[in-house]
């Protein structure tokens, strides 16, 4: 068996850069399972076998922390950037603006119950008071992959979406883009934890990909993916 | 607790399986005809959608509607009609989906009908539709029922599509499905069981009641 | 007048076989069809009322051209007028007495005159399936004159009758025919039915 | 490209269709028999899955199945059958999601066949057993076909349940549905399309096939 | 002997009305029933070989008791070893001729004699519906005799027959049950449905 990470949809272009390099340095093979934090969450509270779980937050991890389903407390791996963006021919810098004044299309979100960046959006719409102004446009999306979808397939005029986003996508030539200034939401802390289950024969190498998560070149690699550092805490 | 998105999915499966009746079993009957390599084709190609993951069926309406590409730009700008992120595109889509669970159980009935009921009734100077409406319908009664439950119930618990062009859009679009799928999601169990509990009940009583009207219909001669 | 002259391909225990019938009937008369068992009489009378089509030949009905292979042509089915009692009745499962007689006719008059024609009055909301052998026979044939066709084609229309209810309701069936000028032909293995003032057809091999 | 999940997905539809043909008809037949109130109530019980969405359905497995709950534990401990994260465990969900697709169509279709058939069997000294497989069987085969196919069709489209109980493991349940799924949320559009083209080349292979044996087994007697 | 006295409810043109037999038959003899259309035949056939449950009386067959409503018993019907032709066949959709008959005996040279009694050898491969009517009928007292029957139930089963092989058919059945020592009840509203050698019990209203 490989090691088997668990991974919030947000982060599936940076999981594949950290297996990489981490492979490369270890030579650890590792998989990784894609899907939305609290799926993966329930999954993990009902027996799957994932050794390692990155959150698109940090009260997952906590929640399960708390039922001991962790090894060690739950570290913030890194700091989610949200932006706006679309295959629009308007000019994204001023976006706040743009909502305000003219006439948009639809507007996507990743749901704000459900998805941290999602959260994040509903914030930045309330502290510009947006919210009233668009609320007719936007759609919910499952999750920040739909989101990627929407805009791609030109269903939505305009999307917010993690910055990551950016560097999976192909073809940025028709993509505006701009990024949403952090003072305007809380901060998207993305979590990861150690679970028990690595216990049953990947501990090691479990452990290893824990703490590699925090070594320079991991943090070069997240930093390069659309990704602020967490400041690191000393404890 | 919102009760708008149980009114929402009731609605929607309604008209979903309301079409399908008037669209799916002309065509079943048609199919039941006497068989052609056409024929039989057509009927491989309808069970296609089933195969597509949901979402992934989503994703290729989304592609033939978003109202920025050929097709959907054509259907916005000529019919007005929108089909994303609009009740009208849940509607089409869950035709398309469920279409199969209508047609393909009436058509199997139909062609097991004594084709000289349909003869007695063409000597008697009676169309194809007449004896289509009056004879051949009205005999395979509990097949149609049957096709008519398993669309409803398979429209009311359809998801992946739904989520995928609807947008989840309170009062438009999100539909029960979608909101039990949300509170199992944020992890309020409570409010996912509660749905649930209603959609089960208000769908049970409805599928009850048919079948209980069914049995009615086809009562033993000897009772 | 009718005029046949058809060739059908059956299968019969021989392998393909041909069905060749030449033969006329007279209008406004009564002809037996009689033969041996297989021989093809239930084919012919559903070559005549356009439900099975043959490969040669042509049907005249009164002059009017019913069928004709070579000009690939074949009056519908619904225009032809007939009306058919088949072998096995093929009565509608879901329709009772009187609505088998209202699918055929609005005339309210009409149809209680054919339930009593056929001593059927008292069971006008019977099914199908509720009826004796004998009481659904009788239905099959009172459907078929519920359109007062010009044609009437019975395929041995009245085996599951007793001897007494048969007599009389040939008796006033021979009426109604007069009356409505209908022509019959009618399959039978049996001496007695329709014996008089009849014409006879024999199918042979 | 990475065939296992279409290998995963043939076998699981294969598997499930062959479990519910098995179980389901006899069910259906049984179903058929003379309707109690209580048999009336099993044919809607059974609809009953259909009407939650796939992955709430999943959900509710997973809450059963956890080798934590009671249930699942005993499974577990007593059985040692693990049906959450295994290949068993989405054999057991599409058997319970597709059970009324198989069922209720063959009920219907065993109600509407004559019930002297089964008189002539009996008189014959065949036991109820023997006039289902020789005659009752035989003669609502296209009914089957069109059930075993839709159930196919149906359990290869699966992907809420699957993703939910299965965890998109792959080589145990990483099937194309999720594999399909997984691409489009990925935006590898271009594997997407591949595993769509081909899922859809083999069903529609097996389905047309299917469906010319139908016709040849159910041939016009004049031709 | 074959005793019977029961009485069952029915649904006539009267509204429910108890359909009453109290009456006798003898063992290794044929026995004609007669009566109106729509008396009872049909269901009086079906009570004895266990289709229909009647509401009250007993049947006893050979002394062995067969139905009796007091004690709530009825023998199963798959051990009650009668043959039944039923008035609309009923016969398998999906079976060859031949296999008809092999569904009823293993034994292939009983098969091959049955198929020469009813003279259908020609037809092992035909399917019920690439029969003629009459083949049908001589298909649906072939199959019922393919179980040697002890009692043979016979509902208007030689109606779609014409005279000549009804009479050659008739000859050779009444050998095959001297045989086999068969007792048969026969429905019929033909005179000359085993004419010689049998009783009649007349069913009135
Ligand atoms: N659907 C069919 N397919 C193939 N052969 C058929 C079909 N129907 C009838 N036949 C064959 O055609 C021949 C003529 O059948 P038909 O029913 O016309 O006979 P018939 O004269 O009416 O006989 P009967 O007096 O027994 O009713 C028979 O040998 C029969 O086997
Ligand atoms: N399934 C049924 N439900 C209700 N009534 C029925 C049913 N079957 C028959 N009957 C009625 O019971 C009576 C007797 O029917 P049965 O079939 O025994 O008559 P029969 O003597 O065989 O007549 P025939 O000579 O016409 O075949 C008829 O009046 C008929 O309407
Ligand atoms: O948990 Mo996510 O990354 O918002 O889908
Ligand atoms: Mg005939
Ligand atoms: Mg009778």
């Amino acid at each position: 068996q490989v090691l088997r990470i668990a991974v919030a949809a947000n982060a599936q272009q940076l999981i594949k850069r950290l297996q990489k390099d981490f492979e490369r340095k270890t030579g650890i093979k590792s998989e990784a399972i894609v899907g939305a934090s609290g799926k993966l969450t329930t999954q993990i509270m009902n027996g799957a076998p994932y050794d390692i779980f990155l959150s698109a937050d940090t009260e997952f991890p906590e929640q399960l922390y708390a039922k001991q389903l962790g090894l060690l407390k739950p570290k913030i791996y890194a700091l989610g950037s949200l932006i706006i963006c679309g295959k629009t021919n308007h000019d994204l810098k001023n976006w706040p603006k743009l909502l305000l004044g003219s006439k948009t299309g639809r507007i996507a979100v990743a749901n704000p119950k459900t998805a941290p960046y999602g959260k994040a959006a509903k914030e930045a719409l309330e502290y510009y008071q947006l919210k009233d102004k668009v609320s007719s446009n936007l759609v919910y999306a499952e999750n920040i992959s739909q989101v990627n979808t929407y805009i791609q397939t030109r269903a939505v005029e305009l999307g917010f979406t993690t910055e990551s986003f950016l560097y999976e996508h192909s073809d940025k030539s028709k993509l505006k883009w701009a990024r949403v200034d952090p003072e305007s939401y809380g901060k998207i802390e993305q979590g990861a934890i150690l679970l028990t289950y690595a216990k049953k024969g990947k501990l090691k190498e479990a452990t290893k990909f824990f703490d590699y998560l925090s070594s320079a070149s991991a943090q070069q690699i997240i930093s390069k993916s659309g990704y602020h550092l967490p400041v690191v805490k000393k404890s | 607790m919102d009760f708008e998105p149980i009114y929402l999915s009731l609605k929607l499966a309604l008209i979903t399986t309301a079409i399908l009746l008037v669209i799916g079993i002309p065509v079943a009957y048609w199919l039941s005809g006497k068989s052609t390599m056409a024929k039989i084709i057509l009927e491989a190609l309808i069970t296609m959608p089933l195969v597509l993951p949901p979402s992934v069926l989503g994703f290729y309406l989304l592609l033939a509607f978003s109202p920025n590409n050929g097709f959907g730009k054509w259907l916005h700008e000529h019919l007005n009609l929108q089909l994303v992120f609009s009740f009208e595109g849940l509607v089409f889509a869950s035709i398309i989906y469920s279409l199969p669970f209508m047609i393909s159980p009436v058509k199997s009935a139909f062609s097991h009908l004594p084709e000289t009921l349909a003869q007695a009734s063409y000597t008697m100077g009676k169309t194809r539709w007449q004896t289509f409406i009056y004879v051949l319908l009205p005999n395979i009664k509990a097949s149609i029922y049957t096709a008519a439950v398993l669309t409803f119930a398979h429209t009311l618990g359809e998801f992946g599509v739904v989520l995928m062009i609807g947008g989840n859009i309170p009062g438009v679009t999100k539909v029960a499905s979608i909101a039990i799928y949300d509170a199992v999601e944020t992890m309020d169990y409570h409010a996912a069981n509660q749905y649930a509990l209603i959609l089960f009940a208000i769908t049970f009583a409805i599928v009850l009641a048919v079948f209980i009207f069914n049995k009615k219909a086809v009562k033993n001669p000897f009772e | 007048m009718i005029e046949v002259d058809i060739t059908k391909r059956i299968k019969t225990y021989k392998g393909w076989e041909d069905l060749k019938v030449k033969t006329q009937f007279d209008m406004g008369k009564i002809t037996r069809i009689t033969g041996p068992s297989g021989v093809g009489k239930t084919t012919l009378l559903k070559i005549i009322a356009g439900l099975i089509t043959p490969e040669l030949g042509a049907i005249k009905f009164n002059g009017n051209t019913w069928f004709d292979a070579e000009k690939k042509f074949s009056k519908k089915i619904q225009d032809r007028k007939v009306g058919f009692v088949f072998q096995d009745y093929a009565l509608f499962p879901n329709m009772t007495v009187e609505a088998h007689l209202a699918y055929g006719t609005k005339d309210q008059t009409y149809i209680n005159e054919l339930l009593e024609l056929g001593e059927m009055e008292n069971f006008r909301q019977h099914l199908p399936g509720q009826l004796s052998g004998g009481q659904q026979q009788r239905l099959a044939i009172l459907r078929a004159l519920s359109t007062k066709p010009v044609l009437l084609l019975m395929d041995e229309s009245f085996s599951a009758l007793d001897k007494e209810l048969k007599g009389k309701l040939m008796t006033k069936l021979q009426a109604l025919f007069l009356v409505q000028g209908t022509t019959v032909l009618v399959v039978t293995h049996h001496d007695e039915v329709f014996d008089q003032s009849s014409a006879i057809f024999r199918l042979e091999d």
